[in-house]
């Protein structure tokens, strides 16, 4: 029969956790460990290079680490046994900047070439070389020269000095490497004027771009929450700018606005609309008097601006429809019983429902264009006043080759990020589902 | 193993062409030459990554700015280099080009082909209006008042977009023509601020009297075409497509785009005088043959030398009217590649001799150009400090804000200098 | 009669005149290259006097024979005719008097229909605010549709026909968009075949295939596992790795391509496309985990929790039931992951150096870059898209699907 | 007021008709309830009287004023939704509010007319929460209360507390109850409940196939159904029915005994007898009207529901006291209570006396 | 075989702790069925016998053998889930096939079985169908199939037909029974609902909070409640309590009458009365053991609810029958039937003769 005991006192909640659970816990490990690691390798390694980048003053070149490049070469032109020839190293030190120490040649002598003289810093042992060089000054270059005579084998072979690679070694400070650090790169760039319109222009480029995509995202989302004969097709077709390769939208972009050739430009001045062709991408600003004050208009980066809403309103819209589509309809039953009109449904229902969403995609939305490279960059190339801070890191560290400082500039463009990302889980609405 | 050869001649008939001398330097040695197109914008920075990823191409096509920061930073083996134009014969090659590119103890890639940057001007319409050629500021102030009428007529097109060379070169002309040079013999020397802010007015000028926005050659030569502008400065590449010989890029001043009646109407001008510099300037560019550190040298120098000796001919026929020989012969004939280039024909989908196209006189106004070219830095010997000058592109950055008037003149000349002296 | 009501009828005739007119002039003007002036003046009389006509017509109940839609449709095409002086596009009706007429056809049945949709229910009496709203409300609407219609087709569409025409065409008109069928197939996609025989766009097709579907399939090996772990197994940290994918997926690329670049340069990765599937994966693995995770944790734990019931270990419920059932949220991963391998531009563009392993993004860059002309440059932007535009719409459920599950990555 | 005519209303989603011509006269103040098996249109006539659905043919008077064509808004109903369907971003105040803020009632009022409904609804205490922090039964209430500030002229309610659970749905039904008393507005409630429509309606309006099947107080289906449907409908378990044949005044089940039959004098010659199963005795064989086996005797306590199989016929369900047992496999004997047997002819309908 | 037994089970939820400590007897071929209120710990009981979940404390043992540590798939044992759980990708064949599939054998063997459970279950029409395709009703005779084939030594169900609408409940009610006595097999089954726990069990756990309140047989928790618990938890309605007061042999009710105490000989003093609506009946005023007004008569048919307020006193639910006719706001007496009454003291336990 049963007994049921009223368990009184149990000693509290088990300490550890039980063989099941263990076995479960080493297969997540086990599953989760190459994703970890191929993440870390590729984002998270790189993220931390970033700050140690950024605080040395590389230049693209200074990839290649400093040494010295030897180029071996017969020379003379023998062509019957016994001509003599010679062999020659030619060395020199790859960085103009930074010495070599212990430089250490070695070489398979060809076969076949009988020595006659050996330079200086040179020995030979059983048909090896060593050449003992000592420090190299940055820049330095020398030949080795070994004269000696030719035998048949020689000149049978094909190319006798490449059958072996004459080896190396030496000592260098890598700038790369080394533990030394410099804040250059930032104070660089901080103090360089058009950093800080750079970041004006981001956040411009950030709140407007956002703001566009959202407003046109809701606008969207309003037209095709009805059902009617096409809508399938429409939304297809509103997505289309999102879903297209960014390069192909860009240029098509920038041929459609061309202020020579572009359809654009000559349907507003044939039809009479403006009568100079207006040149989108390529003019700062449109000077103009409002009230006898004079006003700049931001043009090429209100057209970037406009690409970027247009290019990702149909995410927002996305988004914003499925979450109408979930807006239980019994609601607007209800308002339409209590005697709401269309606008003050939307106004008092629709619109506080989407809140959650909105400030959701906003946030993300705003992210994502603060991060935003391609764009920018195929369309204005950041000139015009368009340049953002990621397209300066750009800039900086390839245009300009100072890859220091365009740590620098990512440096700052992941502080920033970092903040709005802590903002974005701090004030995301949960249920949100994102 | 093949050589990797990088060209900035990328367009596909040019490539074609060098593809075939490619194949016929194979059929010589038995070694493969890849040829590998890079745009002329992109090549700074891929040679440099390639230099830093230590992959660098065998042999590299490139123009005269870069031949002396590459020797400086190690990507050229000037000793090749110099052994190739030895063994080619110093003494065939023009030696003004040698020397642009001269390093210590030899060149610092081998000089290939160059020309002259033109003011390209409607002769017809100056005729009309009574104007002189525009060889100097003044005139071209004065053809602009003129002519400037948009949009049906725009004065003149500069070139605005600070990251295209083309900036960089036509500013340099500008410069050059006033007498302003940011090096002298020591290194970096101030920009004379007289003659600056004259060169800087003049350029605002026709850039205003340009259309707006970001120009650089595509839009100067379209509105050119299209017969919408009355100057323009261009390399003489523009002499083909002018004469309708290339379907992608056809003259549309009338409907037929195979006309050579723009051909007929246009003059050039060469060398361009300021107001402090009453003899003028004529700028230049020449391309060489750069060989790497990283290459086969052996196999590298042998197609140099060949692309130079049995395959110079087709190296020039890419582009004649762009690629005025260099090498004027071998030793045992002086001229024969002077002379062969000057039949050669021009075009892409159509060919003529530009003899046919153009009257002597502009002909040799181009041609003679070469001799009396220079640039900054050739003079002084500090053509590397002016090349890294003009590749930071800091002169049009600031020179495009001055357009745009976010700075004046002076503040301007200060602003630069401040900044180029950090150059070194 | 009340005043707000005739206003509102009027102002309703007089927007549809106005944008149908707007629109079918540009219309006209892409397809013949005639430059055909909006009368707009003229346009939005016309449709003010038929919404009138209209309204005033159906709401009187004078109905019997004549339709009110037919009335106002005549009174439309009379005004129209009459006050534009029989010239409704600014173009003497001789000139492309085929797309002249369909043009009008298409003003008098569009602006009728839009009347017809917007003015039902409208009175010239008193209307209450409710149906007022209504109206206003379809009004706004329908301009939604021609405004997105055009402000998203236009772009492609410009696309498509300048790759179709030649250089000399473009630049003499750049308003005329039509096809020239004169040239013949040959002409027409000339620039397409240039493409592929002569920049090799044949070979960056191949590329950008091989490696987005490389880039699909390395995602979906490395984030099935780990999405599942996320979302199903206890172990501690699991809350706390599962909010740091999230994290990783905001991370810009931009901030990485130094280091990577330097790096990989090193390792001579760089210029190759092994560097890129090692690069294209690292960036959508989070975004995949996070579509994954999320879908896994919407599966019924109990047929999971069956599957174990009846006898099958942990790896073999993953085998057998979660991935089958899984399948959807498999696509509409791999789709979007193919989509971001397939538009990817960054890194395509600074690593690529060789055009042998070029992606077709990096291939179209390159044909901005040097003098090619511009239907080159539209055929290449064409070819780059059709594919995934094919596949999009192929698979739109999945792709939508992936889009709103996933993220707001662009 | 509150008196709502149907007459001849129709509706069609497309090509499919779901309600077939429907006729049905409501007095002001009554308790209306609307059953039927699911689909049988129920809410969808509710909804064409809302004004939600817009009526495909026949008109919808209010006091005598054809509203066919009003928009809701001018009808002046109020309805409770099964869901509640409170706006869930709106306190509970501007939730109750919202239908007189849209009508541009002043703000004291809104406040007047809001804190007594609350009052009534004993709702004071969450006035300021969103619906997300209520409970069921208090969601309900607001829902109520939404419908009450606006004061219509009726009430329409669809299942409105089907979403609640056991012990709330009596709590909310005495709610409900009171509120009818209080207000005597009337009200249309639709159920699938039967404890909730027999103990709430004035009068059960049985649907079925988008017509109705019988209109009648619950003592009425009960005791008196029209026809079979609503026979084995109304009542739970529902009602046993066997095959029969009568005699003049005597009725027999085939192969066991018959009785009386009450309605000689009907027309129609019925065909099948219905029973329910508490009207039936346990008696020796052979001494009731028919005999059989028990197949299972369900134990619950108050009541044991026993499945008996009839020799030759059906399986009948018969519910005895929980305090008598019955072994399963016994064979024993069924009297019925002859006053309360139900007769049906061919066609389902009841058979009576004239 | 399928002996279990559970020695001390606790479960905790991190801090939390579940089931507190429970020791239960399963004999082999037995029913059980666990009931209790939501939360209170059945689904976790089941899930810790199943493997599904780790047994934080206790041993668990299946015919003697220990099997705490040992994974769902080696404790031979079959689950049925609420929500079916059918692998929506397999055919009703490979669904019940698929336990045999996983354990290697071999196919014709699989053939055999899944055979012969679906003629057991009459699923032969839809063996080769996709579950999507096949009814509620189906789908839970698949998901009782799938447990079926594997021959386990026990199944386990969870709430099995809570899915379900009231007929099919009805009807799968009387298959699981079936089953029940045609394989003998040992089952654990949770449930809502009381005429399920009542009508199919051999054995009742009542379950609150983690702990067993009683364990017994239907009729036992129905007649001889352990405590107010489970006393008010089974029987439906549920049991009227009142407070009481006993003086040896008497009893009474405050302000009424009172009557005859059975279990003067127990040690603790009863403070409740229990007894169940239907076990009164409704007497004269001042005739029964209270007295009371009519507040409401629910009219249900066949019964009728009345809720009496008894003077100075609670509530009552009484149920008479539907033929009866008692007016709301009546003055009526209760009479109980004293065999029937239940005692209870302060502390909820039920008091009884020693
Ligand atoms: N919008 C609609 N379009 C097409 N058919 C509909 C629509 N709404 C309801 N129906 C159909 O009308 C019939 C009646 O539906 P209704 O909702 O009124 O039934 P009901 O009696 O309320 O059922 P339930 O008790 O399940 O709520 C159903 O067959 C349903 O499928
Ligand atoms: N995974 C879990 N983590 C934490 N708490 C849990 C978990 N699963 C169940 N609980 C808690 O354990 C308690 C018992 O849950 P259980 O599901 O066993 O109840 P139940 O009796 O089956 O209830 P119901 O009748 O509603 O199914 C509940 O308080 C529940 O919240
Ligand atoms: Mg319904
Ligand atoms: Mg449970």
């Amino acid at each position: 029969m049963t007994t049921d005991t009223h368990d009184s006192a149990s000693a509290g909640p088990p300490k550890g956790i039980g063989p099941m659970q263990r076995r479960e816990m080493w297969l997540a490990y086990l599953m989760l460990a190459p994703t970890f690691a191929i993440i870390l390798m590729i984002v998270a390694g790189p993220l931390l290079a970033n700050f140690w980048i950024s605080v040395k003053p590389v230049q693209l070149a200074d990839l290649r680490p400093p040494t010295v490049l030897v180029n071996e070469r017969v020379r003379g032109g023998p062509e019957a046994v016994g001509d003599s020839a010679t062999l020659e190293y030619r060395l020199r030190n790859s960085s103009q900047d930074e010495e070599i120490r212990n430089v250490v040649l070695s070489d398979e002598i060809p076969a076949g070439f009988d020595i006659a003289e050996v330079p200086e810093p040179c020995s030979v042992d059983g048909g090896k070389l060593t050449c003992t060089l000592g420090t190299v000054a940055p820049g330095w270059r020398d030949r080795l020269q070994l004269e000696g005579t030719v035998t048949q084998v020689f000149l049978d072979a094909d190319r006798p000095e490449r059958q072996s690679e004459p080896q190396i070694a030496g000592e260098a400070n890598n700038i790369l490497t080394n533990f030394d650090f410099t804040l250059e790169n930032f104070r660089r760039i901080f103090s360089a004027d058009e950093f800080w319109s750079v970041l004006r222009v981001t956040f411009y480029y950030t709140i407007f771009g956002t703001g566009g995509a959202l407003v046109l995202g809701l606008f969207a989302a309003q037209l095709l929450n009805t059902v009617f004969p096409g809508r399938g097709v429409l939304r297809g077709l509103f997505l289309f700018p999102y879903v297209s390769p960014v390069i192909a939208v860009a240029f098509t972009w920038v041929v459609l606005f061309d202020p020579f050739s572009g359809t654009l430009n000559a349907l507003l001045t044939k039809m009479g609309v403006v009568a100079d062709p207006i040149n989108f991408f390529g003019q700062r600003a449109i000077e103009f008097s409002f009230l006898g004050i004079p006003m700049e208009f931001p043009l090429a980066l209100t057209t970037v601006i406009a690409f970027e809403a247009w290019r990702y309103f149909p995410l927002s819209f996305l988004f914003i429809l499925a979450r109408m589509q979930s807006i239980n309809t019994d609601m607007y039953e209800a308002a339409e019983m209590d005697g709401a009109t269309p606008l003050q449904q939307f106004w008092y229902l629709s619109l506080p429902q989407l809140m959650g969403i909105l400030s959701v995609l906003f946030l993300l939305r705003f992210i994502w264009t603060f991060n935003k490279f391609d764009d920018i960059f195929l369309l204005t190339g950041g000139n015009a006043g368009t340049r953002t801070l990621t397209v300066d890191v750009y800039e900086q560290g390839f245009a300009l080759s100072n890859l220091g400082a365009g740590a620098a500039v990512a440096v700052v463009v992941f502080v920033v990020l970092v903040t709005f990302a802590t903002l974005f889980i701090r004030f995301s609405p949960k249920e949100e589902g994102l | 193993d093949t050589l990797r050869f990088w060209t900035t001649e990328e367009q596909p008939e040019r490539l074609a062409k060098q593809e075939e001398m490619a194949a016929a330097f194979k059929d010589k040695t038995g070694i493969e030459v890849e040829v590998i197109p890079v745009s002329e914008s992109d090549l700074g920075t891929r040679t440099t990554a390639a230099f830093a990823a230590g992959d660098l191409p065998d042999v590299i096509y490139h123009t005269l700015q870069y031949a002396l920061p590459w020797a400086e930073a190690g990507i050229l083996d000037t000793e090749a280099a110099t052994e190739v134009l030895e063994n080619l014969g110093a003494s065939t090659f023009a030696p003004g080009a040698v020397a642009m590119a001269a390093v210590e103890d030899g060149v610092a890639s081998v000089p290939v082909d160059g020309w002259t940057q033109m003011v390209v001007y409607r002769k017809d319409l100056f005729e009309e209006n009574g104007l002189a050629a525009p060889d100097s500021y003044e005139a071209i102030l004065a053809a602009v008042e003129k002519l400037h009428n948009p949009p049906e007529m725009f004065g003149f097109v500069a070139a605005t977009k600070i990251d295209e060379n083309f900036m960089s070169q036509v500013l340099e002309h500008v410069f050059l023509a006033n007498g302003v040079s940011p090096v002298n013999g020591d290194g970096f020397s101030a920009l004379d601020e007289k003659k600056t802010i004259e060169a800087l007015e003049f350029y605002k000028a026709i850039a205003e009297a340009s259309p707006p926005g970001d120009l650089f050659w595509k839009q100067s030569r379209e509105l050119y075409f299209a017969g919408k502008a009355a100057m323009i400065i261009w390399s003489p590449f523009i002499l083909d497509e002018l004469a309708g010989l290339r379907d992608s890029a056809p003259p549309t001043i009338t409907d037929d785009p195979t006309s050579t009646e723009l051909a007929s109407k246009t003059g050039v001008v060469t060398t361009l005088k300021g107001p402090s510099n009453p003899d003028g300037a004529a700028w230049a560019d020449i391309r060489y043959f750069g060989i790497t550190n990283d290459a086969d040298t052996e196999a590298a120098m042998q197609f140099v030398e060949f692309s130079m000796d049995d395959g110079y001919m087709s190296t020039l026929s890419i582009a004649p009217e762009g690629k005025f020989p260099i090498r004027r012969g071998t030793s045992d004939n002086a001229t024969e590649f002077v002379d062969g280039w000057a039949k050669l024909p021009v075009g892409v989908d159509r060919k003529a001799p530009l003899t046919d196209l153009y009257d002597a006189e502009t002909i040799s106004t181009i041609v003679s150009g070469l001799d009396t070219a220079s640039r900054w830095g050739v003079k002084e010997g500090q053509l590397s400090l002016a090349s890294k000058m003009i590749n930071s592109q800091v002169i049009n950055r600031y020179v495009r804000e001055y357009i745009d008037g976010e700075r004046d003149a002076a503040a301007t000349v200060a602003k630069l200098n401040e900044e180029l002296a950090k150059i070194q | 009669m009340r005043p707000g009501s005739v206003i509102l009828a009027a102002l309703t005739g007089l927007i549809w005149g106005v944008t149908a007119m707007v629109v079918i002039a540009v219309t006209l003007t892409l397809i013949t290259g005639e430059v055909a002036l909006p009368q707009a003046t003229v346009a939005g009389l016309a449709g003010l006097v038929s919404a009138l006509a209209f309204v005033w017509w159906r709401s009187s109940g004078a109905g019997g024979g004549l339709p009110a839609w037919a009335l106002s449709a005549a009174i439309l095409f009379l005004v129209l005719m009459t006050a534009s002086f029989a010239a409704p596009f600014g173009l003497p009706l001789g000139t492309t008097p085929v797309w002249q007429g369909l043009g009008l056809i298409a003003f008098v049945a569009g602006v009728t229909a839009a009347n017809r949709v917007t003015l039902s229910g409208a009175r010239l009496g008193q209307m209450s605010r409710y149906e007022r709203e209504v109206i206003y409300i379809r009004i706004a609407k329908g301009i939604g549709f021609v405004v997105f219609t055009i402000i998203v087709a236009l772009p492609f569409y410009v696309m498509v026909m300048t790759s179709l025409k030649s250089q000399q065409a473009l630049l003499a008109n750049p308003l005329d968009l039509s096809i020239d069928v004169s040239q013949g197939i040959d002409g027409l996609f000339r620039s397409y075949v240039e493409l592929f025989t002569q920049f090799n766009f044949g070979r960056y097709l191949m590329v950008s295939a091989f490696v987005s579907i490389a880039t699909v399939v390395l995602t979906l090996l490395f984030s099935v596992p780990g999405a599942y772990a996320v979302s199903r197994l206890r172990f501690p940290g699991q809350a706390f790795l599962a909010r740091s994918v999230l994290l990783i997926y905001m991370v810009p690329a931009i901030v990485l391509v130094i280091p990577l670049y330097a790096v990989f340069s090193q390792l001579g990765l760089r210029n190759t496309l092994t560097g890129l599937l090692i690069v294209y994966p690292a960036t959508t693995i989070p975004v995949a985990l996070y579509m994954l995770q999320g879908y896994f944790r919407g599966l019924p734990s109990e047929l999971e929790e069956a599957g174990l019931m009846d006898g099958l270990s942990r790896i073999g419920v993953i085998l057998k039931i979660t991935l089958p059932l899984s399948l959807p949220a498999l696509a509409s991963v791999s789709l979007y992951v193919f989509m971001i391998a397939w538009n990817e531009f960054l890194f395509a563009f600074m690593f690529l150096d060789d055009p042998d392993i070029f992606t077709l993004s990096r291939g179209v860059v390159s044909l901005n870059s040097s003098e090619v002309p511009r239907q080159h440059l539209m055929a290449g932007a064409v070819i780059a898209t059709v594919p995934v535009l094919v596949i999009f719409l192929w698979f739109e459920r999945f792709l939508v699907q992936g889009l709103t599950a996933g993220s707001v990555k662009g | 007021m509150g008196a709502i005519q149907l007459n001849k209303v129709e509706k069609w989603f497309g090509n499919l008709q779901v309600i077939k011509g429907i006729d049905l006269d409501i007095k002001d103040g009554e308790f209306v309830i609307f059953v039927g098996p699911s689909g049988c249109g129920k809410s969808t006539l509710l909804r064409l009287i809302s004004g939600l659905e817009e009526t495909s043919r026949g008109t919808i008077d209010i006091d005598g004023k054809d509203v066919t064509a009003l928009p809701p808004s001018g009808r002046g109903l109020s309805m409770v939704f099964q869901s509640y369907a409170l706006y869930p971003h709106m306190s509970v105040r501007e939730n109750v509010g919202f239908g007189l803020k849209t009508a541009g009632v002043p703000k004291a009022e809104i406040d007047r007319k809001v804190n007594a409904a609350a009052e009534v609804l004993k709702l004071d205490d969450y006035l300021d929460r969103r619906p997300k922090a209520l409970s069921g039964g208090q969601r309900q209430r607001v829902a109520i209360g939404r419908a009450i500030v606006r004061e219509p002229s009726a009430f329409l309610f669809d299942e409105p507390l089907s979403n609640l659970d056991a012990a709330l749905r009596v709590e909310m039904r005495f709610e409900v109850a009171r509120l009818h008393k209080s207000l005597g507005t009337t009200m249309i409630y639709v159920t699938h409940d039967q404890v909730e429509a027999m103990t709430l309606a004035d009068k059960i309006v049985v649907l079925q196939g988008g017509t109705i099947e019988q209109v009648g107080s619950p003592r009425e289906l009960y005791e008196r159904p029209d026809n079979l449907f609503v026979a084995q409908f109304i009542g739970s378990p529902k009602m046993n029915v066997l095959p029969c044949s009568v005699d003049g005044d005597r009725f027999s089940l085939q192969g066991h005994g018959g009785g009386h039959y009450p309605h000689a004098s009907a027309t129609q010659a019925p065909v099948k007898l219905g029973f329910r199963p508490e009207h039936m005795q346990v008696v020796g064989v052979g001494e009731g009207h028919c005999t059989g086996t028990v197949e299972v005797a369900e134990y619950l306590g108050a009541d044991t529901f026993l499945y008996v199989a009839l020799d030759g016929l059906e399986t009948v369900l018969v519910r005895i006291s929980g305090a008598e047992t019955v072994e399963e496999g016994a064979r024993i004997g069924l009297k019925f209570d002859e006053s309360r047997m139900h007769f049906f002819d061919v066609e389902g309908r009841a058979v009576r006396s004239l």
